[in-house]
């Protein structure tokens, strides 16, 4: 192939990256933006920490301990693992994948950064106002009558953060329908695709939810039209309601785009075609649908009918049948693969053990007589990291070591890439295992001081968080180093399957590809084409 | 098929002629048209892509609206003669007024795209006056609807019907949980209104300038989705808020 | 997937006025309807007559008619969804009292 | 009951340990026995199974439904309380928890209770959501703010317990807790004689009752101006809109705090609405003394509930 200006030299300037229309263009700010708020997202992870390691609320006063927590919760949920994944690995690789130019509509794919970066803004400016003190949850009647601090702002921000979101699902929706490469058919398409696809459904279906809710949030708050007031008749578990009818799906647009890369990690590291395309593929709806069917299992025990409890739980239960299939598939794949011991297979190997507890876990919480005693606690609090932690940050730093050499033209320091996976699956391991027990024991969660007999445990948390932090750094320090001082990629590193890999130079050029392609046979995981000799 | 047009300028001139699906080549326009995008490969795949996503965008608005419309259905069940009486303080007339004048300005918005599609400016700019203009009307009575519930009225003598310390006395507490989705749900319909009207003043002066045409009409019909959706949002509301029976002695 | 020409059909201005003319019929019909007293069956009424004026708005003006399957499907899944939403949450408002009297 | 909790945890930890393992040794052991030898190698072409698919989609829904059945029928009983539990009465404010004992002793922050008796709470809020959460007996219920909600367990040990709020609620937050305190029968007779009481709930209920004038209405039999509440808690009373209702304690207390909402067929909405008059306490107190009104007369009196 011949080297051609890449889509990150041609044009230069400032202007040029701020008003780009390139969806890889619009990966990588996406990329950097995200970072920053991971950064800020930890930071408040740290200070929740450092203040657990004593029994005794005695770092920092009890208002800025549940202001630690809420931001960490709005920022790391609404601006950065909402938009990781698809905003960034799948801006970039999914019109590439699609064998097209660029998304449908790529002038809203910038609105939607732009978007992103006026929530992010605002998210901030709360955190200059005063704070936020309600938790990520946002519960009324304590966000609408109770808290003192800019709860308008705060869901303000996450309301624009929720439209650059739903703009996302909506041009991957429309572009995978649309603009396919001619040839290629919906079962040729990478399993990354069809994750994307359910995960834009549940944008572009939640997202509007959680948007109007905190509209009525806002407006009882500032306009004082009460729709949630139990001093009128109103109902706090109606919020509840709307909330997680937005809110358990978007666990699923976290998760569901991690699947997907590890669906093309597993395959590339292994060399071998996925085992079972289809369920793989289906099950990925399937979550993506049944998703949208389970919300009241966080209202075990707000009141809610406990018949209703009953149909929200076997649902739940079911959510665990896709889940587990492709778990299985992915185990079957590496069977008599060629899995090559390269950073990535450190990173994906590491997202299928912690998944697997993640999901796992859920299964107890699904469970309605053990929810009661589980739910609020730690156990819930370690659960939902297993799956957004280890499950979608693993995969997304899988994603991105697998993926750098594409995206940015350079090789990072492959064995810090090791290192740092694996300080990352034993610091995260150390931080959440322990809060099981917590949990089970009954500590509560969101509690700024606690009964000395949770101490150890907490401490053992809190040197793992340590760990943890070091492996997020040491990831951030070479990959920055290797964009200066890292050899050059060539445009197939791994060896591995597909248009992004075989049709496009590293970094690609702005338009992707030298000529439009034209698919006759599955481009991706086609790792023994007819007529080659086993190796065994 | 190559295009050799890599280095475009974006809304570039780069464009092959075989269709997206079928993988057959047919030459639709001859010559690529003016208006196509550098990432499509033809106007029918700009169009389709442009009317499914508008369409898509409609789907978020259904459960945009749809959040309001359960908090509707939760506190209607539970409080069916609050929202009974409630609705009397509504004015039916000029809800039904509203309705017609919606209906109006969604014909003219289909006549406008049918003027687009068959080639005439003229066609498109007196129909889209009309439906900018019924649009305004829609929120003039609005406005006057909302003023009579800013004071004291008939029915409600003590206090206006704004929820909160001004709301009158001496109506059931949750008639505040009615009037606050009314206030909710008819504001948020007519910040709509006022977007569709930005929307189709775009449009106008596009279509002023003879952008349109048979072969390039995208924007008028996608406004244009967008424009009846709200018709529709309006349709429910109507019979929901202001028709609950009671007006006329009817159950509800 | 559908021929692509096909949304270049032009809908007969007769069958826009047509479709207005039904829809200001069904806004008096429904008007009048609610004046009679039809018991619980008023509100079933009323949304039936809106589903229709919507069906025929999304139908005819919005050219739903002529457009590709995949159209079709995503109005549906449109309201599916908010079929879900209501019902399992309608779910449990209704089955709340069924527990009954605790103590008792 | 935390008995048979444990049991169905400890049932579900040993599938999950199983499939973790099972999982993760595959892993480890595929990665290292299939390690590529050759830069060149790529994996043998399978491209899945058909009745593997099946027999991983069948094996987990079954366990699957097993669990929830399990826990399902664990849930239903923590959701009904016996008939001869006893009743505590608990408020949560930010922050503390207000506890209420049939014969009136109040406590805050503390909860003495009889071992070996089901002890029901009615759980109530002042303010915004609370959740009152005892890990040791395994039971956990939000207070919610415009109703009361309700939970039971039964200490078999004399000792003292957590009681944590698990609903996030403000500031004080995680210093929202207390102890419950599981004596033998003796002692917390001994403990409540010790106790001073201002008369039983019921008791201060009534007082209430008279205080607020609800008695000028409310008379025993039908010909006040408001219904009668003699044996009407419980039964089903029939609503202005033909609707029926059964009056439960979250009738009682809409019907007190929000009066409008549902009125009595035969009646006028005339009453006031007593939201922002009665704190949730008092609530409780007037709810305890109306159910003890037993019905004036032996005859049926349908048409005044």
């Amino acid at each position: 192939m011949s080297e051609r200006h890449s889509y990150l030299d041609a044009p230069h300037g400032l202007a040029s990256w701020l008003l780009t229309k390139d969806h890889k263009r619009i990966a990588m700010l996406y990329l950097i933006s995200i970072t920053i708020f991971f950064a800020i997202g930890g930071l408040f992870a740290l200070g929740i920490r450092l203040e657990l390691m004593t029994p005794a609320g005695d770092l920092v006063s009890p208002d800025t301990y549940n202001k630690l927590f809420t931001l960490h919760g709005v920022i790391m949920i609404f601006f950065f693992l909402i938009p990781s994944i698809p905003a960034t690995l799948g801006n970039f690789f999914i019109p590439i994948m699609c064998g097209t130019k660029d998304l449908a509509f790529p002038r809203i794919n910038l609105l939607s950064w732009y978007l992103y970066v006026i929530g992010g803004t605002m998210g901030i400016a709360a955190v200059a106002f005063g704070g936020l003190d309600t938790g990520w949850t946002f519960y009324t009647p304590y966000s609408t009558q109770s808290s003192t601090t800019s709860v308008t702002i705060a869901a303000m921000a996450a309301f624009i953060a929720g439209f650059s979101s739903i703009l996302t699902g909506f041009n991957f929706i429309v572009t995978i329908h649309r603009m396919r490469a001619p040839g290629l058919t919906w079962f040729r398409l990478p399993l990354f695709v069809w994750s994307h696809y359910a995960t834009s459904l549940v944008m572009i279906l939640g997202t509007p939810v959680i948007a109007i809710t905190l509209v009525l949030v806002m407006a009882e708050r500032t306009l004082g039209l009460p729709v949630f007031d139990p001093r009128v008749g109103g109902d706090p578990v109606l919020f509840q309601h709307l909330f997680w009818f937005y809110s358990h799906p978007a666990v699923y647009i976290m998760i569901l785009p991690g699947m997907g890369v590890v669906s093309e990690l597993v395959a590339a590291v292994s060399r071998k075609q996925i085992f079972g395309y289809a369920f793989v593929a289906f099950s990925s709806l399937a979550i993506a649908i049944l998703g949208f069917l389970v919300w009241g299992h966080h209202l075990f025990v707000s009141s809610q009918s406990i018949y209703a409890g009953l149909v929200f739980s076997i649902i739940s239960m079911l959510v665990a049948v896709p889940s587990a299939v492709k778990a299985f598939n992915w185990t079957a794949t590496m069977y008599k693969g060629a899995i090559t011991w390269e950073s990535p297979t450190y990173w994906v190997i590491g997202f299928m053990g912690l998944f697997l507890i993640g999901g796992l876990t859920g299964l107890f919480l699904a469970t309605m007589g053990l929810d009661i005693h589980l739910t609020d606690t730690y156990f819930v609090v370690a659960h939902f990291h297993y799956i957004m932690v280890g499950g979608a940050i693993m995969a997304f730093l899988g994603g991105v070591h697998f993926y750098w050499p594409k995206m940015t033209g350079k090789l990072y320091n492959e064995p810090l890439g090791k290192v740092s996976a694996v300080l990352v699956f034993v610091g995260f391991n150390m931080t959440f295992f322990p809060q099981f027990l917590l949990g089970y024991l009954g500590m509560p969660r969101r509690y700024h001081s606690y009964p000395p007999e949770f101490q150890v445990l907490n401490l053992a948390s809190t040197g793992g968080a340590t760990i943890l932090g070091l492996g997020y750094g040491l990831c951030v320090v070479y990959l920055l180093y290797s964009l200066k001082w890292g050899k050059v990629a060539p445009a197939n590193p791994w060896g591995a399957k597909g248009l992004e890999w075989e049709r496009t130079q590293s970094p690609p050029t702005t338009f992707n590809f030298e000529e439009d392609p034209i698919i006759v046979t599955e481009p991706a995981y086609n790792y023994r084409p007819a007529g080659t000799v086993h190796h065994g | 098929m190559a295009n050799g047009h890599e280095s475009t300028m974006p809304g570039g001139h780069a464009a092959t002629t075989h269709d997206a699906h079928t993988g057959q080549g047919h030459n639709v326009h001859g010559s690529h048209h003016p208006r196509l995008q550098h990432h499509f490969y033809n106007m029918d795949q700009q169009l389709e892509a442009s009317t499914l996503g508008m369409w898509v965008f409609l789907v978020t608005e259904i459960m945009f609206f749809g959040g309001l419309f359960m908090a509707y259905i939760v506190y209607r069940y539970w409080y069916p003669d609050a929202w009974v009486s409630a609705s009397n303080h509504l004015d039916v007339g000029l809800g039904a007024l509203n309705t017609g004048v919606l209906i109006f300005s969604s014909l003219t918005m289909a006549l406008a795209v049918r003027s687009a599609q068959v080639g005439s400016r003229m066609g498109q700019v007196v129909n889209l006056i009309l439906t900018i203009m019924f649009g305004a009307t829609f929120l003039v009575v609005k406005y006057f609807e909302y003023a009579a519930k800013f004071t004291t009225g008939k029915g409600h003598e003590d206090g206006t019907l704004i929820p909160g310390p001004t709301f009158s006395p001496s109506l059931p507490k949750a008639e505040q949980l009615f009037f606050a989705l009314y206030f909710i749900m008819t504001g948020i319909h007519a910040a709509h209104m006022v977007v569709g009207i930005g929307i189709m003043l775009v449009i106008l002066a596009m279509a002023w300038k003879g952008r349109f045409g048979p072969d390039y009409y995208g924007p008028v019909e996608v406004s244009g989705l967008y424009w009846h959706f709200v018709d529709i949002v309006w349709i429910f509301l109507f019979p929901l808020l202001y028709l609950l029976g009671a007006h006329f002695g009817g159950g509800h | 997937m559908s021929n692509s020409h096909t949304h270049h059909i032009i809908t007969p201005v007769g069958t826009y006025v047509a479709v207005f003319v039904g829809l200001l019929i069904l806004t008096g019909a429904t008007y009048v309807v609610a004046t009679i007293d039809l018991g619980w069956l008023n509100t079933p009424v009323a949304l039936a007559v809106a589903l229709l004026k919507a069906s025929l708005v999304v139908i005819y003006f919005m050219g739903v008619r002529y457009n590709t399957p995949l159209t079709k499907v995503v109005v549906v899944a449109g309201f599916f969804w908010l079929l879900i939403m209501f019902s399992l949450t309608m779910a449990d408002y209704v089955s709340r009292p069924w527990i009954g009297v605790p103590g008792r | 009951m935390a008995t048979e909790m444990d049991l169905l945890y400890g049932f579900i930890i040993a599938v999950c340990t199983f499939f973790a393992v099972l999982v993760s040794a595959l892993v480890v052991y595929f990665t290292i026995k299939y390690r590529r030898q050759r830069p060149e190698d790529v994996g043998a072409d399978i491209h899945g199974s058909l009745a593997l698919e099946l027999t991983w989609t069948f094996i987990p829904f079954v366990l699957a439904l097993v669990m929830f059945a399990w826990g399902a029928s664990l849930f239903f009983r923590l959701a009904t309380p016996p008939a001869n539990a006893m009743e505590i009465f608990v408020v949560g404010k930010q922050w503390m928890w207000k506890v209420q004992h049939p014969d009136g002793v109040r406590e805050i922050n503390e909860m003495h209770v009889p071992i070996n008796r089901p002890i029901r709470i009615t759980l109530g809020s002042e303010d915004v959501l609370h959740d009152y959460s005892i890990p040791a007996f395994r039971v956990k219920m939000d207070a919610v703010p415009g109703r009361l909600t309700t939970l039971w367990f039964e200490a078999t040990t004399p000792g003292e317990y957590h009681i944590f709020c698990a609903e996030y609620c403000g500031t004080k937050h995680s210093g929202m807790i207390g102890k419950v305190i599981a004596m033998t029968p003796q002692d917390y007779q001994a403990w409540l004689a010790g106790g001073r009481s201002t008369g039983t709930a019921a008791q201060n209920g009534e007082r209430l009752f008279a205080d607020l004038a609800c008695n000028t209405c409310h008379k025993p039999d039908a010909t006040g101006r408001g219904p009668s509440l003699h044996g009407l808690f419980g039964n089903t009373v029939e609503l202005a809109d033909g609707r029926k209702v059964v009056a439960d304690d979250n009738y009682l207390r809409e019907s007190i705090m929000n009066s409008q909402a549902k009125v009595v067929k035969g009646y006028q909405g005339i009453m006031p609405a007593f939201q922002g008059m009665v704190s949730e306490e008092n609530l409780m107190q007037l709810i305890a003394y109306i159910r003890t009104l037993k019905p004036a007369q032996p005859a049926p009196d349908a048409a005044g509930k």
